[in-house]
């Protein structure tokens, strides 16, 4: 770093000269900057005022964008349209902010900070939609006393709820998915009996959400007889062809589950095509089935299926409504019309939906005014959307009905499995529900474990 | 000047012999340096004094002959274990540590000295304090000597060269060394700049009794102030004596009136 | 280009090796699958995929070779080249066309990034310089999801995606890294060509050389800036194309430069054939690893593997295969 | 005219050699050291502290953990990440494995651990030098990483691979980590930590081994030659270096988020660290938190800007012009002065020497 240093001393001085000339121009700039960040003590913006605050932590930037922009569109199009067509809920408007954490952890927390006193009441409950920033504020939402939703992803052991008042993890959790996938293998195979002596591998990546199913496939390999093989894939997975030789050239497995997230799931699946592995026994969670990751695997993904925890396609009732009311009115988020009806854009109505509906139950137990966190968490712990208050949402068979209580905060955990055509997905399974009481007892265990850990009393809930 | 009495032979060379390569820099070179001289080593660019100042820290391995030093022959020894036999350098191209004051870098030439351990250092109190006290007194007095107080915090990399090259001189002072190797130490100074280095280097062998080994281009200066010198050309060695039996070499005419061989 | 003999002994011994300890590790472990035509299936795998890393490390060395700078910008400009790519073929310019228009703007990026950045830091210390890169980056990732949006794109050039059998039908390898292979071999003998061949090639090599011989033989060491900056460019788009039909153009493009950055320093910063040396050794032994050694410790350490491999070599040569020697004097 | 040396002289060496020889300096950082300790959690939001102070604190420890190596020792590093992963790993096995002991000795313990750690990656140290090193130990970064991530072990075998942080106290029954302990109190730890870190750091860079650093940075041969052995040297810089990485590792871990997975630590992270020490000032205490500053405050200041103007902006095109804004600001801040923030205050500081009279 010294190559051109004795040559040098000339310039500096030159250099130096020209700094101190620099130096008021830098000074006054410098103070603005510290002026500016100094009114950030009496920031948090001030907000329209009687409102229901509606926070939500988007990805519309950064390496996951692809799938984080049509999440937000449908958690805002959802929004608006209560807001559009209702006057919000019951009369109270919701005033919805972003925050884009570009999936970081670190802004994902600042974001949850900077929001969660805006409004009136502060922010109703948040969905951070990012593992990292899940267990980030898994200490701060007890504190806060803010529920933490997370629709399939974060912790599964959230599932207990004695143990984890705050945290709610409907519709279905990566336990849950993992057995639905062998449960889906087993009904292709002609039932569990023969699953015996098959192969199956899992292709993950590798960190905390990556590693979630290992417990439950481990558990359920020794339960039928089936032979389970894991492949991690390092962050971020742009390359993955020694795995997918190891797969497909040397184990052959019958089958090949996915937990992969962002570019690795389109990298996998062209790698398994460059392999001949048969994509039709080729499954993938539902964040390895957002359509954004189909699009760079082209022809290589037909035939490809993903388990979704949602109904795939746009010909909803709601799909419609907004269609007229936001869209018609250049009122939507998306960029064009197209994008309604992604699975990630399902996936944001349906954790809008969720919200709305405790809040919903929050004010039918409270009064309608904007609600806390607190009467947030009382309605989330005895959340009950039914098939028919589905159907007057317009999202009958779109979503599954969710019924929470107490000590269950993940509900029925079913799901479906979709394939993709090379358009868009195909649900080629009806509703699949999990073994309940095997992962019941996982919930339970893995949470008491938590609780020890980290001194929590579990709360009574007889 | 020639009449002062040295005492016995602390360096002794004999027959090194150094190449990298193909390219033979020193070429069965053999001389000694007795307690307490001034004792020259000259001869025209790319004649090896560099390496032979570098055989005789340690920096290059010679492939041929045997260093004695106080009476013991010295195995190939690692760089940094020169200081610990008492031999201190300065460099024809300055090498300082440009990012620390004169201070810090005449306090770094004091290393070996130092002995409080590195927890000590971070809580800096008692002995670790006392102990840079201590050395900081002795610093000054080679402050003080070099005359350069003025400059005692200056980083430098702002100092101009004259300067540089004293403050180079201090850091290899303050290892208190037994032979102090000086790289042309007078090498783009002006006459006055000179002097005053010549003085200091005088200073230095008198009042400290410190050996000096000295490479130089002035011939004036070094046939001035030196006890002994050794001639060197292409790696050769040409003579080796008192300045006035060097000055009648034929050879060493020779070669500096760039006679062909 | 003359190669040291040691050079050409640990390339030997290192080739030795991926063929012993894959192999000896089949006959050890039981976990471990080792048939010869497997091997070779992977070798060839690793070797194809070490092509496409050695596409990226060539835009770092060529910048580095130039200027000295260490480009940490490099991954921001494949994937700023490839969605300016995407975005003005979806506007409705030809392919052609489309490459032809941002090899314009990569040149015009050369210019600004010499004007505004380079001409303000020159004769700066390195390590300045690389954090100004980082500026560029930021900058440059910004600036392009602004103007195309951070939406997935697909990029289609038609190539066969296709696995075919070679070798009697033993060896699988998939055309679409026979082809990345080809245009990356293309790409190198291109440049060395361009180097070896043309006035600013030799001048270019000049200031790699010596940057005041190249000031006294008069070559503007702004001219030569920019065109540096602008290969690096087309080479980035060239990366941007491969890399981008492969996993789709969005923002994870920039995140190959990881991938890269062994093969940089295992072949030397300033050598473009240490470059493409450097990815096969790289792609090659990190797929045996992965494939032979990994299921012995876990599996996922192709990353980690390629830059304790990379390391490995350092220790016997610090300055890279094919780097400068670092000499130190006194 | 307010703020000089003249006048004041030195009576003993002691007294030069103090840390802040000049009396408005020790004033300046003594109000500094006030207003942190008690006008900032006095006056500020949850919001002020908690998320951005108290990260801006264990980033800028970290970071003086790399200005340790990197600008007092030059070797240039991108494993800060692995090495907060470390510390923060090891003081959760520690906490879980001796569930009384105090956080005090879980932090000292696991900076320990991670500075055992951080003298194995710096071995190679003696052979591999410049960009050249900083890319070899990404090795480590990624090495560590995986490990954490692979052996359940270290993570006493939870599905996910993440750790959380138990409750501890600090003093009394004041609780530092987990959900019930107040952001004022992880504030005020947390400070309490790095203050003393920083003055320890101080207290070795201005000693004997600080200027053996410098010296090996500036140049090694001459340091060697002087009598300074290399590998003992470098060995310590990242011994004491992935000592302070693993401290703030661990505090994050423990005290800021609550739990991690080691994806916390990323590359990214490595990253992160190594361009503030260089936005902050090479070989700077000040440095380390003027760079953290910078990176840690302006990204959030620019994605409130809009807000605080009443601009409705798109959340996505905000942090595009954010990511513009802040290149751009990193190249006109190296233009200004490539020595970095704690070199700008240097020269303000001796333009203010001279004020009013210039000349």
């Amino acid at each position: 770093m010294h190559d051109h240093e004795s040559a040098q001393d000339n310039l500096r001085l030159f250099r130096w000269r020209k700094q101190r000339v620099n130096i008021n121009k830098v000074k006054t700039g410098l103070i603005a900057a510290a002026v500016g960040m100094a009114s950030l003590v009496a920031a948090p913006a001030v907000m329209a005022a009687d409102g229901q605050f509606v926070g939500s932590l988007v990805y519309r930037t950064g390496p996951y964008a692809p799938g984080g922009i049509p999440w937000a569109d449908g958690f805002a199009d959802y929004i608006n349209l209560l807001n559009e067509r209702d006057g919000g809920i019951n009369g109270v408007k919701l005033d919805l902010e972003e925050c884009d954490t570009a999936y970081n952890t670190d802004k994902g927390v600042e974001c949850y900070e900077r929001m969660k006193g805006n409004g009136p009441t502060g922010m109703p409950a948040v969905m951070p939609l990012s593992t990292g920033v899940t267990y980030a504020l898994l200490d701060r939402v007890v504190a806060d006393k803010i529920p933490l939703i997370t629709s399939g992803y974060g912790r599964a052991d959230g599932a207990d709820g004695t143990v984890f008042p705050y945290v709610f993890v409907p519709p279905a959790t990566y336990w849950g998915g993992a057995d639905i996938a062998i449960n889906y293998i087993a009904s292709e195979e002609g039932g569990y009996g023969n699953l015996k002596g098959k192969k199956v591998a899992l292709v993950y990546h590798d960190s905390a959400y990556g590693k979630e199913p290992i417990k439950t496939l481990e558990a359920l390999a020794g339960q039928h007889g089936f032979e389970l093989s894991l492949f991690p894939v390092p962050h971020p997975g742009l390359e993955q062809k020694a795995t997918w030789l190891k797969i497909g050239r040397q184990l052959r497995p019958d089958y090949v589950l996915m937990w992969g997230w962002g570019v690795m799931n389109a990298t996998a699946i062209k790698e398994a095509a460059a392999v001949n592995f048969p994509r039709e026994k080729f499954i993938g969670v539902w964040w390895s089935g957002n359509d954004a990751d189909m699009v760079p695997a082209g022809k290589a993904a037909v035939g490809y299926k993903s388990l979704q925890f949602n109904g795939v396609g746009a010909d909803f009732d709601v799909h419609k409504m907004i269609k007229t009311v936001l869209y018609g009115n250049n009122k939507g988020s998306a960029k064009s019309v197209d994008g309604i009806g992604e699975v990630a854009y399902n996936r944001g109505l349906q954790s809008a939906v969720i919200l709305t509906e405790a809040l919903r139950s929050a004010m039918g137990e409270f009064g309608n005014k904007p609600m806390t966190g607190e009467q947030v968490q009382w309605a989330m712990d005895r959340l009950d959307i039914t098939e028919a208050r589905l159907k007057d949402l317009g999202a009958e068979g779109l979503f599954d009905p969710i019924k929470l209580s107490c000590s269950d905060h993940q509900g029925k955990g079913r799901a479906k499995v979709t394939q993709w055509d090379g358009k868009q997905w195909k649900a080629i399974s009806d509703w699949i529900e999990p073994n309940s009481s095997m992962l019941r007892g996982m919930y339970v265990e893995s949470a008491a474990a938590y609780a020890k850990e980290k001194g929590i009393t579990p709360r009574d809930c007889k | 000047m020639n009449e002062r009495n040295f005492g016995e032979v602390i360096l002794d060379l004999k027959g090194i012999s150094l190449s990298f390569g193909a390219m033979r820099v020193l070429n069965n070179i053999s001389f000694n340096v007795r307690q307490g001289e001034i004792r020259s080593i000259i001869g025209p660019n790319g004649a090896g004094k560099s390496s032979m100042l570098n055989v005789i820290n340690g920096v290059y391995h010679p492939q041929e002959g045997e260093i004695t030093f106080r009476g013991e022959v010295r195995k190939e020894m690692k760089v940094h274990e020169a200081a610990g036999f008492g031999i201190a350098r300065t460099f024809q191209n300055i090498a300082l540590f440009k990012g620390m004051s004169t201070l810090d870098n005449i306090m770094t030439g004091r290393n070996l000295k130092m002995k409080s351990s590195m927890l000590a250092q971070a809580i800096y109190w008692g002995k670790a304090q006392k102990e840079e006290i201590e050395h900081r007194k002795k610093v000054e007095e080679i402050i003080d000597f070099l005359e350069i107080q003025a400059i005692r915090k200056t980083p430098v990399g702002r100092l101009p060269y004259g300067m540089q090259k004293r403050v180079e001189l201090g850091r290899a002072l303050a290892a208190e060394p037994e032979i102090l190797l000086l790289d042309e130490p007078m090498a783009g100074m002006n006459v006055e700049e000179k002097e005053d280095m010549s003085r200091f280097v005088l200073d230095i062998n008198d009042e400290f009794g410190t050996t000096i080994v000295l490479i130089e281009h002035d011939m004036g200066v070094v046939m001035d102030i030196s006890d002994r010198v050794v001639v060197l050309d292409y790696g050769r060695q040409l003579a080796d004596g008192t300045p006035d039996v060097v000055r009648s070499n034929q050879d060493v005419i020779d070669a500096y009136l760039g006679v062909s061989h | 280009m003359r190669v040291e003999r040691d050079v050409i002994y640990i390339i030997f011994a290192s080739l030795l090796l991926m063929v012993i300890i894959p192999w000896s590790a089949g006959m050890l472990s039981e976990d471990i699958f080792f048939e010869w035509p497997f091997f070779f299936e992977v070798a060839i795998g690793g070797l194809l995929a070490g092509v496409m890393y050695s596409l990226v490390a060539l835009g770092f060395v060529l910048i580095f070779k130039a200027s000295g700078v260490f480009n940490f910008a490099q991954g921001a400009m494949v994937l700023f080249s490839a969605l300016t790519l995407v975005g003005l073929n979806e506007m409705g310019l030809p392919m052609w066309l489309s490459i032809i228009a941002t090899l314009i703007v990569m040149l015009i990026l050369a210019i600004a990034i010499e004007r505004v950045v380079l001409r303000s830091l020159v004769n700066q210390e390195h390590i300045i310089l690389f954090m100004a890169t980082i500026g560029i980056a930021y900058f440059l990732d910004g600036f392009g999801q602004t103007i195309w949006g951070s939406e997935v794109k697909l990029l289609d050039l038609g190539f066969s995606q296709n696995p075919d059998f070679y070798f009697g039908g033993l060896i699988l390898i998939n055309d679409f890294d026979l082809i990345a292979a080809g245009i990356a071999g293309v790409l190198v003998i291109a440049l060395a060509l361009f180097f070896q061949y043309t006035r600013i090639g030799r001048a270019l090599r000049a200031v790699a050389d010596d940057h005041q011989a190249a000031l006294s033989v008069g070559i503007p060491l702004k001219h030569i800036w920019v065109i540096v900056w602008a290969v690096a460019g087309i080479v980035a788009l060239v990366a941007g194309i491969m890399w981008g039909s492969k996993l789709g153009v969005q923002f994870s493009l920039a995140l190959i430069a990881l991938k890269a950055l062994p093969v940089l320093i295992l072949g030397g910063f300033t050598s473009v054939p240490g470059a493409i040396i450097g990815g096969l050794i790289i792609g090659a032994g990190e797929k045996l690893a992965e494939v032979f050694i990994a299921p012995m410790i876990g599996g996922g350490i192709e990353d980690w593997f390629a830059y304790m491999l990379a390391l490995a070599f350092l220790v016997f040569r610090p300055q890279g295969l094919f780097g400068e020697k670092i000499i130190e004097r006194v | 005219m307010f703020y000089r040396e003249a006048g004041e002289f030195k009576a003993s060496y002691q007294k030069d050699q103090a840390i802040l020889p000049i009396r408005q300096d020790r004033w300046f950082i003594w109000a500094i050291i006030a207003i942190a300790f008690l006008v900032i959690p006095a006056v500020s939001s949850d919001y002020w502290l908690g998320t951005i102070m108290l990260p801006f604190l264990i980033l800028a420890l970290a970071a003086l953990g790399l200005n340790v190596l990197t600008g007092y020792a030059g070797q240039l590093s991108l494993g800060t990440g692995g090495f907060m992963a470390t510390g923060a790993f090891a003081a959760y096995k520690l906490a879980t494995m001796f569930p009384g002991m105090h956080i005090l000795f879980v932090l000292l313990f696991s900076g320990a651990i991670t500075a055992g750690v951080g003298i194995l990656f710096g071995i190679p140290s003696l052979r591999i030098k410049g960009f050249y090193l900083a890319v070899a130990t990404l090795a480590s970064q990624f090495f560590l990483i995986w490990m954490f991530n692979k052996f359940g072990w270290f993570t006493n075998y939870s599905a996910s691979g993440v750790i959380t942080a138990p409750q501890m106290t600090a003093i009394g029954d004041i609780m530092v980590t987990g959900a019930h302990a107040t952001v004022t109190a992880k504030y005020l730890f947390a400070l309490s930590i790095v203050t003393l870190l920083a003055l320890i750091t101080k207290n070795l860079v201005r000693s004997n081994i600080g200027r053996e650093w410098m010296a090996v940075r500036d140049m090694d041969i001459a340091a060697e030659i002087i009598g300074i052995k290399m590998l003992p040297t470098k060995l310590k810089a990242f011994a004491y270096s992935s000592f302070l990485c693993g401290i703030a590792g661990a505090l994050w871990a423990f005290v800021h988020t609550g739990s991690v997975e080691p994806l916390a630590f990323d590359v990214n992270r490595s990253f992160q660290i190594l361009f503030m020490i260089i936005i902050g000032g090479l070989g700077s205490i000040m440095g380390a938190f003027l760079g953290a500053a910078f990176i840690v405050l302006l990204p959030i200041f620019l994605s409130n800007a809009p807000h605080w103007f009443g601009l409705n902006i798109a959340v996505d095109l905000i942090s595009h012009i954010e990511a513009m804004v802040f290149g751009a600001l990193i190249i006109f801040f190296l233009i200004v002065e490539p020595h970095g923030l704690a070199r700008l205050w240097q020269i303000t500081k001796e333009k203010l020497r001279l004020w009013p009279f210039p000349y």
